[in-house]
């Protein structure tokens, strides 16, 4: 089953004629993802990778009626094209791009959300539903189709944790880079939720990083749910970051660091992992 | 981005959000007709000044010039005292606290606000705090500055005048890509008048773009850093030794703490990010090397870098600041092999992060 | 709110959006310095004046006169002619057509363009016609001005401009709570510059109250609609001699098609509402008695509206006016009893709207 | 079963120490309705028929946890407490208040889509199911519980036609009176999509009138529904509304009329009434 994502979805890459677009189209499309359009105003009528460039979303839809959309453009474009994208109709945007100032992301995400509209990230490595289809940005090769969920807010780390899950002899059923901005469009408890209730998912695996309360959050909901779940936390020795004045103290009341993350899904029955890989030593003995 | 207090109090006149008088100055000098009795205040970006000595109140002029000898030159936490801000006294009846940020749980800006603000704020308990979040989009609603009111139990004049600082903090906030408008105290003055008594302002970084006139101002990074940020580079110094250069924030964290495991200490924080062009790698790099770390750890996953541009801009870096430093090299993903070629005879390579570590730290040692 | 072409062009103008240069006047001598050559158009709120010779062109001063002295005075649809409007003469090369309305659909602004405007707009085919939702909350976003600048195959410079004028009309659309904007024809002159060439504007009239400036702004109303809008009663008189009266409009509409069904004709749609203030439903009443009806067929559902209070009303209105005009009513719901022991011996009860669209047909016939 | 209200929901009523408020209160009471709260700002503390009054939304949530809402504020202040609603987390909000301007509804729906929050309204009579509960204004004894589900643009003409329904032996479901404003929360699609999920519902009841497309695109959801549907349409001889523009006869192509919605029902296989009442018949001999 795998969420969000499979070999049906058909999928328009904005920005696609760009270093970036060009690029991942080609892994997108070698990893059997359904491209069928790219928008690039002005460039309506080229071609990329043998996929037709359309000069709006619109376009796009009209012509191929693709339903999702991942994003290349740049920062200071991002909000044109994803709400082009929304306006267009597409049920699922998956939005790479980074840097993407999070006023820009306080409108973007509840307008997609009324017009149902499921947006991934920004500045996220995007989505595979391993064996059916990609739309990010993530090394192909890495990934199996298997039964392990993951859930993730950083790119490369995730990268190095899939590996060891694959090495490990698992596979995965849909890899969510949520992203590591501060207003994303699906947030790692909603991830949670998902994967939760997806059959071909019978375990998830969380990244989290230090910053924000999101993995707290998750983890008081794997405590409500069946499957078992694993967790790693990056920056136990991070430099304290920006400190957002007192009110950044008064929102977090001492959760965002490591340690109350760790404990929060140590609470939750969740295994936590000293180390990246050590994910996979705990899926082994699970 | 983060801003000095004057800057900050500037920018709130140009919202029309009443601030104290203040003259900004240079030297003792400089202090020619500041509002007396006046607050004379050490311009740093970090807090605690007051705890340092960097905030003195004066009666004259004489007092006021006095008060910046003694405060310029100061050092509060990493930073030099290079200007201070004499700001009228004010005659505060009452201090509230008052803060908009963002609550990324709700993905949206969170108003807080406190009937005891000042310096308790943090120790204020948190049923006494108002939390409310400004829906994104359909703009402030009334209710909000109700409910606000009803809160600080403010008679009639004062809430219609906390409302309307709310607005304009409020439009601050939106217009200036804040994230972090902070009153504190948001003094009620004897008068009835209310002020923003201190004001703290932080602006995304990344609406950087939209707003070029912020571009110059000085931030809290060291030289080092400053240069880094100059080239585009996401970069900090740390107090350990070993530098460590990886690709992706979370990457970059999980190194440093796999390294801590195993007994070492970072010394930078260098995230190569997405890049996968070999000068840019070669400018990370050299950043790196002025660092002076004793032992470099390099872990890459290659995804959209690739392994081997990476690899590159190392050899060169090296070659051409002719430094001599061990190189850990752990380096996966695409084209890992051709990467390997080009560090051969430089660096000593690691098939894993924890191994990558430990060689780290023994290659400190005197290893490996 | 539907406003003059004068006044659309005023506020056009305050939004900043290019259109032609106008004097209005009154009478002929009014004309002082009239942009010439010009066209002197009849201001009335009713489409078609060109076809019923509102619309003469002058090149002189005198021909603009004698144009205004054939044009003021005139009858157009139901309304006399009382002032004319002279607007300079543009040398158009190409005609658009552009409009900002609510798609209900959509609950969103819908943006209409043709390449083709002026009078053959409502024939263009369907294909030609561009549409493209503005949406609501995030505002107009660049793809909208992308993808219009495509469909009309504009060059640059003129995309650029139609896309300015694109933002301020839906700044206008915002600002000014309207329901329609439209530009017919947005002209493209030979210079290059775009204008509105005409500008239709209609406001939300529930939005009156944030528009005081537009409450005293004639409309397209009959000297009785007037009285009743002035009085807050909704009311339009029709071409028939049956009264009708009813709370709730669709209530209202149904009484009209069930009449019309028995073979009777509606004059008035007069529309209670949710109202159970006796003497806003005297008023009411007094208002449907000027417009001297035959019979008069009374349908109430009461739900808010008390039966019994909308007959007292009844009753003193019929009374105080001494009119004795043959009264069928049927009233349904709440308190209906006593409503029908106030009627006894005014009204002619009926129990279903059906039997009193009868009796009220047979009333005016001679009957019941 | 019926739909969004039941014995269940606990409401608010946001203006309850006015005149409507007041009286509706009772009403609802009456009918059974669970009316836990009401708010008006500065009257915290009173009470109204036994329901306490809470200043504000978020107060009357935290103490009663309630769920829904209705709204009688005056039009002026409607955007202001609909969004209010919204944020202390109503799920369904009825918006009674007429008059509101439209440009506020433009922005008051989607953002209470993107927040999870269904909004019936506004200028409707609101929403009852009957035998169960009611957050409206319908005079309540004409209802009675049974298969027939209501929608409806209008307020008392849906009286009558409920009045008949019931007279003729039958019952409702859910009746919804969706209201006639430009902006809605609630299409008539969407109520119907609704009700044709609803196992309560056997069959269907749509009262339109002229303007609009909204009863066409009814038509041809009904097409795909199982249910039986019935439809009156009122406005066949009503004056011709005001005409916007050149837009309005773009926008509308021929549709909106009295003859082109009855037409759009017919060639959807609904039957359609010439009388209000007849829709009673109608439903008699099905």
């Amino acid at each position: 089953m795998a969420v969000l994502l499979d070999e049906k979805t058909k999928l328009i890459v904005q920005g696609i004629t760009g270093h970036q677009g060009q690029f991942h189209t080609e892994k997108m499309l070698e990893y059997g993802t359904k491209v069928v359009a790219g928008v690039t105003p002005g460039k309506g009528g080229e071609n990329v990778q043998g996929v037709p460039v359309f000069d709006s979303c619109f376009d796009a839809v009209d012509a191929t009626g693709a339903n999702a959309s991942i994003l290349f453009v740049p920062a200071p474009y991002a909000k044109d094209a994803a709400i082009e994208a929304v306006e267009a109709g597409v049920e699922l945007l998956v939005m790479i791009t980074e840097r993407i100032p999070f006023h820009d992301c306080l409108d973007i995400m509840p307008y997609a959300r009324a017009k149902g509209c499921r947006v991934i990230g920004p500045n996220c490595p995007g989505l595979i539903s391993a064996g059916k289809a990609k739309a990010g940005i993530m090394p192909n090769h890495i990934f199996k189709e298997g039964d392990v969920g993951v859930i993730s807010r950083s790119g490369t780390l995730t990268y190095e944790i899939v590996n060891a899950i694959t090495q490990a002899g698992f596979g995965q059923s849909t890899c969510i880079g949520i992203g590591g901005d501060p207003v994303i469009g699906t947030s790692m408890p909603e991830a949670l939720e998902l994967l939760s209730k997806d059959r071909q998912t019978k375990r998830i695996v969380v990244v989290g990083e230090i910053g924000g309360t999101a993995e707290e959050e998750t983890a008081r909901r794997a405590k409500r749910i069946r499957k078992p779940v694993f967790a790693y936390i990056a920056g136990r020795t991070a430099p304290p970051g920006k400190r957002m004045g007192h009110a950044g103290a008064i929102i977090s009341r001492g959760m965002g660091t490591a340690d109350s993350k760790i404990q929060a899904f140590e609470a939750a029955g969740a295994r936590v992992a000293a180390y990246p890989v050590e994910i996979a030593t705990l899926l082994r003995s699970d | 981005m983060k801003f000095y207090e004057y800057k900050a109090h500037e920018i709130f006149r140009k919202y029309g959000i009443p601030v104290p008088r203040g003259v900004l100055a240079a030297t003792p000098e400089d202090l020619v007709d500041p509002p007396l009795p006046c607050a004379v205040k050490a311009q740093v970006l970090v807090g605690g000044r007051g705890k340092a000595g960097g905030i003195k109140f004066a009666k004259t002029l004489e007092e006021a010039r006095e008060a910046a000898r003694a405060i310029l030159g100061m050092t509060i936490g990493p930073y030099t005292v290079r200007q201070v801000y004499a700001q009228e006294m004010l005659d505060i009846a009452k201090e509230l606290y008052l803060s908009i940020t963002i609550d990324r749980s709700a993905r949206a800006p969170l108003l807080i606000a406190s009937a005891t603000g000042g310096m308790e704020i943090e120790s204020v308990p948190e049923k006494s705090l108002f939390r409310i979040h400004l829906p994104p989009l359909v703009g402030l609603q009334p209710y909000v500055l109700r409910a606000l009111a009803k809160k600080l139990g403010l008679p009639k004049e004062g809430a219609s005048r906390v409302s309307d600082i709310v607005r304009k903090a409020f439009a601050l906030f939106e217009g200036e890509d804040a994230e972090l408008v902070e009153i504190n105290p948001l003094a009620v003055l004897k008068d009835g008048r209310v002020m923003a008594g201190d004001a703290k302002l932080i602006v995304d970084d990344n609406a950087e773009y939209r707003h070029p006139e912020y571009a110059d101002l000085p931030q809290d990074r060291t030289p080092l850093e400053e240069e880094a940020h100059d080239k585009g580079i996401t970069f900090i110094q740390l107090d350990g030794d070993i530098g460590v250069i990886a690709n992706g924030a979370g990457l970059t964290m999980a190194t440093l703490d796999v390294l801590n495991l195993k007994g070492g200490r970072g010394g930078t924080f260098l995230d190569l990010g997405g890049t996968d062009d070999p000068e840019k790698v070669k400018q990370a790099f050299e950043i790196l090397l002025k660092a002076a770390p004793s032992v470099i750890l390099l872990n890459i996953f290659g995804g959209i870098t690739k392994a081997d541009t990476v690899a590159q801009g190392v050899r060169e870096a090296l070659e051409e600041m002719h430094v001599n430093v061990p190189v850990i090299a752990r380096i996966k993903g695409v084209n890992e092999d051709r990467a390997r070629e080009i560090l051969q005879g430089i660096g000593h390579p690691a098939d894993s992060m924890e191994e990558a570590a430990e060689l780290a730290v023994r290659a400190k040692a005197g290893g490996p």
